[in-house]
């Protein structure tokens, strides 16, 4: 491998595990003061949790040339004779399974249990998301020879992480509060710290997932641009005009919204294309948002809204714009092939179908094993006293 | 000795302590309150959802002061306190039985 | 006219102050302070350090009241504020010489 | 019963407590006030343009107290309070007509 | 275009880009509590305007071979047919587009109406920024052909930016407590966070605009470390000096004006120049904020005493420091030479006066269409509740 | 050189930049607010006055081939003459040596005058940090002429810190509320987003101290990913078991106890072995923090149990761990050579006491020439108020 593509894959790799504790930052600032590091934690300490699990065995489980097409072997078990190339491309994946289950979090906000999560998190990535990954990262994974795309991971991340959040909060209910009382942002700037270091860090996702510095990488990193750019267009419009306001807290979410819409195709499409697609991602994660009170479940910091739908859409929209003159090998509807839609309705339906059982199974056990839930006292009194015995800010 | 208390505007912190300085009060002490009253909180917007915040931001002044001059402190609040819309706060006097200076110890008007 | 002041556990605002909206009470004032008392405070831990935090948080309410309406906020305000356990606070009432609405210049309970 | 006030220099508020405890007394509350009196101020810079910051961060305590025991009170905080310099603040005691335990219901001295 | 230097402008315009939050961050620590959303909305929605108008249209207008040496014509609208090295670099430049607009609110931070500030933002982007662009970043540019010498947007961003704030603040009238009351930043971790990103996302705006992962990236980089630091301790010491205090807003401020001065030069001078310009950047910014007062315009957070000054101040020595031995091709008087004193001297004044008049008439034009001014209540009330009914933080 | 190993060695010099200010945050969350902007501003004033000293002479000190294996001539003084290698050599060294300066600055918050910071930084920068860095990071260095391995500055960077953070504060003396009072950390937000900043800035630190985009930075890379994750897991599964709790503040501090005990074999170890060094690294800084009571100096934020506990740690693990078969040319204990375990050990010996020495010479030299303690009363007040006249919040 040549220095460039070296160099910008170990960049790519960084810029993506910043995206966890951007993630945090983001998630952080929308909670209240009380819950705010326990918020920061569940992020961070699923670093550590998928990092070990990694090296022990989640890549081979997920890339191991042995196996089958659902799951690897265990010959690459501790990293063991990776080269370069193949270390380097760990690294980047690393980082990806680190974010896909710090994503669930947001969901669970303000009520679940610190060793419930520890335990779901490590469940989780190590069961599900080799599954998912390999079915459309490996080359010969299952739902890959079907002929889906995903470019970087809209149904590897988001919408694996967006369905597992309904599996988890239906078991583990809605917060004592929800609809009962408001629950504003405790602090909007660290909430835009944390868009920041996820937009910045969303260049190395989808860039960095062209596999080297050259024509694809370019591609990606300005359909992320521009997409990024029209998802936050897209839900301030529409925001704007149903409520009267633009807010702050909507254009870093629409923002993630475009990011997420475009990352499966990101590869694949025009720089006019992914306009459309960070747009439609935005106006869509709004629309989920807004309806969000019809759905009987507490999906705290809108998990669903933003990544499953947004991923959906994303994922269906490479149907529709991919264009293998961009990059990519495959065509949509608009460069004149309907060859795209069945595998992209297919696995995308799969996806959230198999990763929603999967977690709705795991939380479950884990329920009836250690219990997910806190007491009502611990909810009242905060998490950050009750999981962590320690408080955000100190005045004095 | 009376204490005042007065529940004011923010942004008439300025105004009343420049007049009450003027009468030749040398001393008080300010705190952040939240009102609740006659006068309306206002809507936030968080991702498509309303609140309503009923509490409005007001701040809370407490002035020692001899019975002589406390009338002409009510006076002075009122006037330095006013706008005329609603929210404008309200000012109470309390009786007090004893007044001392920590630093000397000195006690009732000489505590000022 | 009396001053009616509460220390209440923080998330008891709510119903407290919904109870005293039904009995007709329309304004208060509202502030964090932290207490101290027979409620334990908690412990924090900072790189294995333990340390003890005294102070719990609680809320003050502030609310002026004609005399023949008091007892009734009392009473209001001790069984909304109520869980039964230690730390529930403190009501106290005490005199008030004079109330003035600053927007009008209103006194005594036309200020209310 | 009486109700005390205090604003003392913060640094203090640790020494006042534990004689307060010695005393025997089981609770109070303490808040941020922003004090203005003698004491000056001071200056902050921002981009070389200076701002004279009139308010002195001060902390406010209450203490109920019974009567017999309020002279204590008063000379416990001004000794454990003091420092000698310009700031160190003010003590007043005021009347209270009534005080009730939330938890209990208990009223007067029980209520403590 | 080979791997490295691919990898190299790509890590560079994800820097740019972030950037812009940094700014967001910079200013929305120094403004009082309750205009902090407004201002970080100010910066983020500059990014889909710019980006969204730069796609469409504003790349073609200022790079486009087609047209005139003064605006390109619309060959290249949507991006259309660019190839890996053109799309690059048209990313890289989208990212100085978009700061460049952002740069501007600093100054009308507190009063400036949110849907006047969107179309201030998309006609200074569509109109200004491409005419002074292309004079000098094109390669066939009018200042271009004058000699004029703007390694990394001196003139382009830093000198229009800060002149165009001039014009819109004139028109917009001053904010109400200006030279009333105390004005205390809010939050200055905040600005420092924000100072963070600047200088780390500054390594990118200079040393990328290379072009290339070679010899001049090095010592664009090598000078933007050095001068940074120069401008930090420049205005500490003038500032410790005066009133006996070095504080952590001069600090910060140092650093962005020695940025800003050396901005221009970083490709052309030795460390050691960039050392004098730095300092000479940190030590006349310090004296313009300083002086401040004398001039009838509200300018709030001096994006005129640090961007226009040092910009200007950083033009100006390009023609001292240049020297042809360390990048470019053209040597300044210590060089030898005096070949670059007119044209940096006529290109900084054109660059100034063309931007400032361009900006006055937009402004006085939105004035007369929409007004640029919330009503005195909104302002009093603050901007974030009365632009984007949310606030910046909730203490609950 | 090749524009990918120029462009990774750019990206890692901005990175290393980048974790100043993070350091800065990341202490100056833990320290009481009135204490904050002096934090901050210990370490951004290390920025310039490192860089200054560089330019001037502490790079020639270090590196000039001319001089004595102890201290180099000043052939190099104005970084004169260095090509393009040695240019980005010089700058990726230079930020490894400013942030060893600001490192210490945590041991003495809360008391130290800032002229005395201002004094002691440049005397140390000078003096201590070119002694140690070119012992064991020039080609004849002396300790490497004794086989010692330092991969990314174990000893130059951390232990040399850590010791001297003991140095200076035995003369300095404890802050008055040490033991009296509870002293919390006033925003740990505001440390975690410190945290993240460092954490990503360390690729930079350590895969770039690789020298190139090659297979031994990748190596590095991936020790770092697991050693951070695994120091994490070390400190927290050990305060989980002894104080009931997971602290975010000790995931923090366990990421940091991890990286730095990887930073001396980042480029020697496999993934698993990077588990090791990270979780003892965890573990021991853990250690050490909770028996911190028992000595007789106060280290505010524990430079000493994080920074000298985990690089005395790191050191003597790479005579364990080294394996040439991942990267170097030296193999330790599990690889069957006991060959490193003796310049290990007197390498990790000689650093700690020659810059204790050093250190404890220019604090005992400047407390009498300028006094090192601000006042009773300044150290009451706030160093924010008495030493830079600002405040770091205002709540209007
Ligand atoms: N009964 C009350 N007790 C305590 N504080 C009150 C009371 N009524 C009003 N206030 C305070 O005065 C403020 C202004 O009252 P409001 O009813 O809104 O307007 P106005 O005094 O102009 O009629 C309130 O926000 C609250 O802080
Ligand atoms: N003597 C007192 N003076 C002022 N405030 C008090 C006093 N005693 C208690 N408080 C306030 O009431 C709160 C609850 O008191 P505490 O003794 O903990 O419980 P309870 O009232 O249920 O016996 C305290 O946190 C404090 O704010
Ligand atoms: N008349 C007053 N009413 C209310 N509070 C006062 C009054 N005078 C002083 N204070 C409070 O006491 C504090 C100390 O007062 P100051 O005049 O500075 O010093 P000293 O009490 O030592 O003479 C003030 O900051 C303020 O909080």
């Amino acid at each position: 491998m040549n220095p460039g593509d070296i160099a910008w894959l170990l960049v790519s790799a960084a810029l993506v595990l910043l995206m966890t504790p951007g993630l945090a930052l983001f998630y952080g600032g929308m909670v209240r003061i009380r819950h705010v590091l326990n918020m920061l934690m569940m992020n961070l300490v699923a670093i550590p949790i998928v990092t070990i699990l990694w090296v022990i065995g989640t890549y081979s489980l997920m890339f191991d040339e042995a196996g089958n097409p659902l799951l690897g072997g265990l010959g690459a078990a501790g990293l063991a004779g990776l080269g370069t190339t193949a270390l380097v491309g760990s690294a980047l994946n690393l980082m990806f399974a680190i974010i896909t289950v710090a994503l669930i979090s947001g969901a669970v906000a303000d009520r679940m249990k610190f060793t419930a999560w520890v335990a779901f998190a490590a469940a989780w990535s190590l069961i599900v998301y080799p599954l998912v990954g390999r079915s459309l990262f490996y080359g010969g994974g299952v739902l890959r020879e079907l002929g889906a795309q995903d470019f970087a991971g809209g149904l590897v991340v988001h919408v694996s992480a967006g369905v597992s959040a309904i599996a988890l909060v239906l078991v583990l209910g809605p917060r004592r509060s929800h609809r009962k009382e408001p629950i504003r942002p405790h602090s909007l700037p660290l909430t835009m710290i944390g868009a920041a270091l996820l937009w910045f860090g969303w260049f190395g996702f989808n860039a960095g997932s062209a596999g080297a510095a050259g024509e694809t990488a370019v591609t990606a990193f300005m359909a992320t641009q521009v997409a990024a750019a029209a998802g936050m267009a897209g839900w301030l419009a529409l925001e704007w005009r149903l409520t009267g306001s633009p807010t702050l807290l909507g254009a870093v979410s629409g923002v993630v919204a475009g990011l997420v819409a475009v990352t499966p195709a990101a590869g694949y499409i025009s720089p006019v294309s992914a306009m459309a697609v960070g747009a439609l991602g935005g106006l869509a994660a709004y629309g989920a948002v807004r309806m969000k009170h019809r759905f009987p479940f507490d999906d705290a910091l809108d998990v669903v809204g933003i990544h499953l739908v947004g991923g959906v859409v994303g994922s269906l929209l490479v149907a529709v714009f991919a264009n293998s003159s961009f990059g990519g090998s495959a065509d949509g509807l608009l460069a004149g092939s309907a060859g795209l839609v069945w595998p992209q309705v297919a696995s995308t339906a799969i996806v959230a179908a198999g990763a929603f059982a999967m977690t709705w199974v795991i939380a479950k056990a884990l329920d009836s094993l250690i219990g997910l839930r806190v007491s009502d006292r611990e909810e009242l009194e905060g998490l950050d006293l009750s999981q962590h015995e320690e408080s955000a800010y100190s005045p004095e | 000795m009376k204490l005042i208390v007065a529940f004011l505007k923010p942004f008439k912190l300025d105004d009343v302590k420049d007049r009450l300085q003027r009468l030749g009060v040398t001393g008080m002490s300010v705190s952040e309150v939240r009102g609740f009253g006659r006068q309306a909180g206002h809507t936030e917007v968080y991702r498509g959802a309303e609140y309503t915040v009923d509490f409005v931001p007001k701040i809370r002044i407490e002035v020692i002061a001899s019975d002589e001059i406390t009338p002409a402190i009510v006076r002075a609040i009122t006037e330095a306190g006013h706008t005329g819309e609603i929210g404008d706060g309200k000012i109470i006097v309390m009786p007090v039985d004893e007044v001392v200076r920590i630093r000397t110890g000195e006690r009732g008007e000489d505590a000022l």
